[in-house]
């Protein structure tokens, strides 16, 4: 990769040793600690599944049942249960959602239990990486056909069954990536619904049937078109790790999932979240899922001119977090966004700086770009151009994950036509370009180059201050995205644990030493 | 006035159209998108672009001619706020002069809804677009709760602080959820006995006066408003109210 | 099958639209535009944009819904050629064996159009798209006289060199002019008693097979035809003369 | 201005010579002869105007009277008449509407006449130095308001004055200059039609009424936007010098004319189109009017790659013309178009390297760049987004004169809202990318230069060999735009007349005066 931005290696690295500091504290701390929702992936992976008459799914029946008692953890209920009743996990999971209560088995032979949660880590651990294994045969079976940048469409319906033809129709229009986009407010609950749904505001349940209905329906449509297509989903909210289990185990390949964004932007527990993210991250590493990290989130409510150094701050943040989960940078999707005011002379300039500077600072990062959807307006026209400069810039910058505008963003969740006109203009447009970006150098000390060798300067002086006062402190004074997040307020808070000494999760043990975890 | 779309010539009735017809395209497909036109009272309906988009699914691009028209003499609008809408010291000052004492409003983004950029828009003090927001204003005591904020939990809110008047913004719209959203909100101040209480103000980019007055608002305000209008309406509300004791 | 357009749900009946009204820009034209909408036969239409053109000129985008709909298998369309095209080889092949001589076609752009590219697709050698011109038809004599051609020009020379069919091309539309033009070579022929010795043809991006019947021509091509539809449809409709003979 | 191709100096002073060696020639044949044409500008120029009952201009009658007595001008018996009937012109005008033969009036004492036509000159200078004053002191008056490069629209409805409605509507939205498209094929009337028309197919007849109806009605736009808006019309066809002569007299700004468009693209005769275009750009270039060549032309029929170099050589042949009729490098708006097939990998980085070519080549001439047309379809939305990479392209390589491409290209001639949104699309790009330009270098060697560099040698190697068989055997030949036009063909040749040695036209000897070009 052409090095264009001229900029200071020093700096980077300064900025990379802050992010260590700045991390590693937070780590002891979720090192200490698990979470409801942690104890309930554990229980995922271990095969708990299905839910009771009400809904309530296994997992949660389970973690329910052992409120008060969880400092060592739910796994070691849940394998006893499987132990003495001697039943599949099918079986055991009917029998909890018919009102067993596994805490009331006295536990037994911690001999048995530690064989069966071997034979459990291994089912897992092998349907993970026979899913691993065919994404990877699928890559090499078509390498060369996905787009650079990748193309990523979102579906929104509501409705899985829905979804499934939209997902198919951006399949066979072009599309690398499919998201299925979230059912508005799905973060806050703390549980994960169970089984396909056809109901969602904004969004679509993500429930593992449906990941299993997308990933299936994809499927069909990657061998049809003969290009790899990447299934998409959120392991955000308050089940974070929950959803990272249910899509290593499903074969979803890239998940939103982002160190910070629950705490700003839905009021989630800082310790929580700090907690849940790294689980998460582990699963996700394993799994080999690229996250997709939500810097953009901070444009939808702060200036891009004004506010980017809090984006790449953030990178640093994320990028930290992740590689003390064991995820390596390629499955770093780091987020930023094509957020400038459309008014502003230059803009583009500046736009093209950013991005440049992302991908020169994070060059092993498949970086997710954001299009314009603050400052699109029912002008589809104008729409249609915004994002056409948005495509030109990631084109030109060589963006790894590129999110596709809407030139509806202002007034719908997509149409069918609106992904084909989205697609049609990125496909054009990269076309057209597609070697600018190895063409054109920058002239030293203008406008684009300044702006990133300022843009850089202020992260590192922002997380200069973040480092002297610790994260937490930051978060609690409003740091960042102008929200300030009290430690002990937020929604989870109660479901946070402090790990006992007996504390059992030969789940965690078995990621930590597979993501060389294990000191 | 009659008035008609104009593309080039007065009453040429010209219309842009796109649309996706669940066929495969074609010449058969470009025919029905036609007759579609026709029957939506169209006269020359021109598909002039078609494209397929997945199996079974075309897109159409078409321009077409109608004499259909409207009598614009004859459209009503009532917009929440008129023609004069006070400033944020024209405000305070009719407050002081008018109410004598403070303006308590209360705001949220209600039920699931998280967009809270408009609410915000309306009510913290950096405001919006170089109008300030309803937490500048002296002579107004603001309370914003933000985002995702159950109806009830609102009311409770407003009944706490004796409110005179209550915001409710609501942007995602898809499946109607707004309105529902914006009902129930009603329905409880109504079943509580609280509707009278207050001023009900709602907000939202796809929500217009006509629309929360239905709704049983007691106004609406959509894209490019400000705490101005807002202001303004609630202001001359509570002075008509206090003249009709 | 009933069909309507589809948005992201199976008749929904989703349509774009965008129009200029010629009023000012305002709440007034929004809801002019909404009710134009409505008188249009959509239910739920949103204005999601407008902008001020000019004085007393607006423009606006609006998203609808509808529940008219087409019935698809009631739809009939004639397209000249039918399913089966021949290749340039089939088709000298076919003119060998059927009718034993050359064809002679004779072409051009008439009356002040000079919108040759349209054409010169159909009938210089190089052709367009990859697929070869009429010229190029080892069995078929094949005279462009381009640009700007007077139609009772066109029809001496069709008549000089005893041209099986003439091909008229049309490309400007405005004010109708093309069907002015198309309509006066029909009457010409008439008049000369020469309609029924000639195959008679027009062509055109804004020209479909159903608005050249209409006028009077054998047949009509619009946008994405070749050189190999027009030839197909002479050659068979010559061989059926033959046979009615 | 930043060079940035490094193009050879010495091919390009090359080209100059060749195009030098290739017009000369021409140019000795044009110093000898005359043309119906001509004759009836210079009669316009002296004050002929009105048209008989059956709407045969006046310029034509008197003409017509002299058939096969023209070669020493018309002139000379127009102001004879003058003298004689001691009329006014208008009185004049109108009596040879009415009947009067010029012709048959015997010629009367030379001095008078010579004194009649210095009046006549001398009104004529007044007025369109008048005209250059009052344009020059708005643009003084209004510096900086126009946009770089300046936004040019059309209005082609056909009624001039729903061409008014539809001009002051683009003033109002931010045109720079309005150009009234002529109805088709009026390039083949040999007259010009007389007064206000509402009646023309995909244009508006070009008359001296219309012409200022519409400049009245952009002269009010110009007080009230604060801005001066260039008016445009078509010096082009069978009339080519009167039209330039009407656009002298009524102030417009602009006029397409090219010097081998006529021959190449409507088949009028070469010898006829050589000799009007010089005296048709003496009088552009005397009344300050900005010329708009025609090389875009040549991509509707050919290919924009292969071709690439016929537009390059017709702008140094249009070049030469030009100086040789004493138009100065500032009003030579050379043509070239955006006309590449959008499908092409790294389309648009040829497109850039062929629009900062002719940056390059020829820095002080305002170069016109039209459009994408003959790839633009019915699909609207990807037209947006060819126009937004096309208003880029302009912007980067600061072109002078920028034609706004319509959305609906394909369709229609353009609705108020296409224009509309035709302004927006260009505004937004031109603001937000504006200073790139500055801001970046290509690459030696790399795809951009080299392009560049190719298109150039070919233009100087297509020189060569027009040079070598001379202009017009080459026309002869098909060597442009692969259309071959005999020199004896074409329409017009009976209106070239060769000059008698008495042959009488102060007005051109006075525009050759006032341009330098008397020896
Ligand atoms: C920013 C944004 C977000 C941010 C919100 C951040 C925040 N803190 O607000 C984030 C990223 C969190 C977000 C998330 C989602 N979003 Co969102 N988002 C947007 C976006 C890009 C801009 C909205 C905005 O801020 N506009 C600027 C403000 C100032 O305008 P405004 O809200 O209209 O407010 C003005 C007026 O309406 C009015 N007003 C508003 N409220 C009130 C109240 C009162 C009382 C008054 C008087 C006036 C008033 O005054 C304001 C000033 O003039 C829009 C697309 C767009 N360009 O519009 C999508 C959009 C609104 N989002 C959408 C969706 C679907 C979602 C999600 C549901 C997606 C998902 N499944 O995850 C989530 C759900 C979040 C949730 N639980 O609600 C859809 C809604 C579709 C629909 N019509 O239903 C949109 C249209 C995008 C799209 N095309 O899909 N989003
Ligand atoms: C190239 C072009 C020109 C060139 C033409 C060069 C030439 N030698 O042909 C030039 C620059 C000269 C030109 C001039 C004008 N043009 Co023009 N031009 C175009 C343009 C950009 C492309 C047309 C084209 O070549 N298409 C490619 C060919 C292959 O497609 P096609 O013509 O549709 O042909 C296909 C089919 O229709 C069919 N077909 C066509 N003819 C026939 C005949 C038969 C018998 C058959 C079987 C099939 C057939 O087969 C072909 C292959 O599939 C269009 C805009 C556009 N993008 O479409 C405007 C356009 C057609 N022009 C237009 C106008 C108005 C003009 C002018 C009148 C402008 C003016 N006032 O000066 C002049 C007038 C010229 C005249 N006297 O006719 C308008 C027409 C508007 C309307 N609907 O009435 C258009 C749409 C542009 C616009 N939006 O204003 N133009
Ligand atoms: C990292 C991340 N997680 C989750 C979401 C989705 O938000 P929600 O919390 O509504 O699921 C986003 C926003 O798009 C995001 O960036
Ligand atoms: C130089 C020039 N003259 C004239 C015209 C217009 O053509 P017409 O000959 O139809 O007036 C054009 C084409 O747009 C042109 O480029």
């Amino acid at each position: 990769m052409d090095m264009k931005l001229n900029l200071s290696e020093a700096k980077i690295a300064r900025a990379r040793e802050l992010a260590v500091a700045i991390v590693n504290p937070v780590m002891e701390f979720v090192e200490a600690h698990t979470s409801l929702t942690v104890e309930r992936a554990a229980l995922r992976l271990a095969g708990a599944d299905g839910a009771d008459a009400d809904g309530v799914p296994v997992p949660n029946l389970v973690v329910d049942q052992l409120k008060g008692k969880l400092e060592n953890g739910a796994l070691l209920y849940y394998i006893n249960a499987l132990v003495k009743t001697g039943e599949t996990v099918e079986g055991l999971n009917a029998k909890i959602a018919g009102g067993l209560r596994v805490d009331e088995i006295p536990l037994g032979d911690r001999g048995a239990i530690e064989k069966k949660t071997a034979e459990r880590i291994q089912a897992f651990a092998e349907r993970v990486k026979r899913n691993r294994a065919h994404r990877e045969a699928k890559l090499v079976q078509y390498a060369g056909k996905n787009h650079s940048p990748m193309l990523y469409l979102i579906v929104a319906t509501g409705n899985i069954f829905e979804d499934v033809k939209q997902a198919q129709a951006a399949a066979e229009q072009g599309a690398d990536v499919v998201a299925v986009i979230r059912t508005t407010a799905q973060s806050l609950l703390d549980y994960v619904p169970y089984g396909a749904t056809t109901e969602g505001f904004g969004g679509t349940y993500a429930t593992q049937e449906n990941f299993r209905i997308m990933r299936q329906a994809l499927d069909e449509a990657v061998d049809k078109q003969g290009r790899y297509i990447y299934l998409t989903n959120y392991a955000s909210g308050l089940c974070m790790p929950e959803i990272a289990a249910m899509g290593a185990l499903e074969r979803l390949d890239m998940m939103l999932n982002d160190s910070m964004y629950g705490i700003l932007f839905r009021d989630i527990n800082m310790y929580r979240t700090f907690v849940d993210q790294k689980f998460s991250r582990m699963i996700n590493a394993f799994a080999g899922v690229i996250i997709n990290t939500g810097e953009d989130n901070y444009l939808t409510t702060s200036d891009a001119v004004e506010k980017a150094y809090t984006v790449l701050a953030s990178q640093f943040l994320n990028e930290r977090f992740a590689y003390a989960a064991g995820m390596p940078a390629r499955l770093m999707g780091l987020g930023h966004a094509f957020e400038m005011d459309p008014t502003i002379k230059n803009g583009f300039l500046m736009e093209l700086a950013q991005a440049q500077m992302a991908r020169e600072i994070f060059p092993e990062a498949p970086l997710k770009y954001m299009p314009p959807t603050k400052f699109m307006t029912g002008d589809i026209f104008k729409g249609v151009v915004q994002n056409a400069l948005f495509n030109f810039v990631s084109q030109a910058t060589n963006q790894g994950i590129h999110l596709l505008g809407m030139l509806t963003e202002a007034i719908h969740t997509p149409f069918m036509q609106d992904r084909s006109l989205a697609l049609e203009n990125a496909k054009y447009v990269m076309n057209n370009m597609a070697d600018l970006s190895s063409e054109i150098q920058f002239k030293p000390g203008g406008i684009i180059m300044n702006r990133a060798h300022q843009v850089l300067d202020e992260a590192v002086a922002f997380l200069e201050r973040i480092e002297q006062i610790g994260l937490m402190d930051a978060m609690e004074k409003g740091e960042f995205a102008d929200i300030k997040r009290p430690r002990d307020m937020g929604k989870g808070l109660d479901g946070l644990v402090k790990k006992g000494d007996e504390y059992y999760n030969p789940f965690e043990s078995f990621l930590k030493s597979e993501l060389g975890l294990e000191r | 006035m009659i008035i008609r779309p104009y593309g080039d010539t007065l009453d040429d009735g010209a219309v842009q159209l796109s649309f996706t017809l669940p066929v495969p395209e074609g010449p058969r497909g470009r025919e029905a998108a036609r007759i579609f036109m026709e029957k939506l009272g169209f006269k020359h309906a021109e598909v002039v672009h078609s494209h397929a988009m997945a199996e079974g699914y075309s897109f159409y691009v078409a321009y077409a001619k109608t004499e259909i028209f409207v009598d614009y003499d004859a459209i009503h609008i009532e917009e929440a706020t008129g023609e004069k809408v006070y400033s944020m010291n024209e405000s305070c000052e009719v407050i002081r002069e008018q109410l004598g004492r403070k303006v308590v409003i209360v705001g949220a983004c209600t039920g699931f809804d998280a967009h809270t950029v408009g609410i915000d828009a309306i009510m913290n003090m950096k405001g919006y677009n170089h109008h300030y927001g309803l937490e500048r204003y002296p002579e107004i005591e603001a309370h914003n709760l933000g985002a995702q904020v159950p109806n009830d939990k609102l009311i409770d809110y407003a009944v706490k602080v004796n409110a005179d008047a209550i915001l409710v913004s609501q942007i995602v719209t898809q499946k109607d959820v707004h309105i529902h959203n914006m009902t129930e909100f009603i329905e409880l101040l109504q079943a509580r006995n609280l509707r009278e209480r207050f001023i009900v103000i709602a907000g939202g980019s796809r929500i217009g006066n006509k629309l929360a007055v239905e709704l049983g608002y007691d106004a609406g305000f959509g894209k490019g408003s400000y705490a101005d209008h807002v202001a303004t309406f609630i202001i001359d509300r509570l002075i008509e109210k206090k003249q009709d004791y």
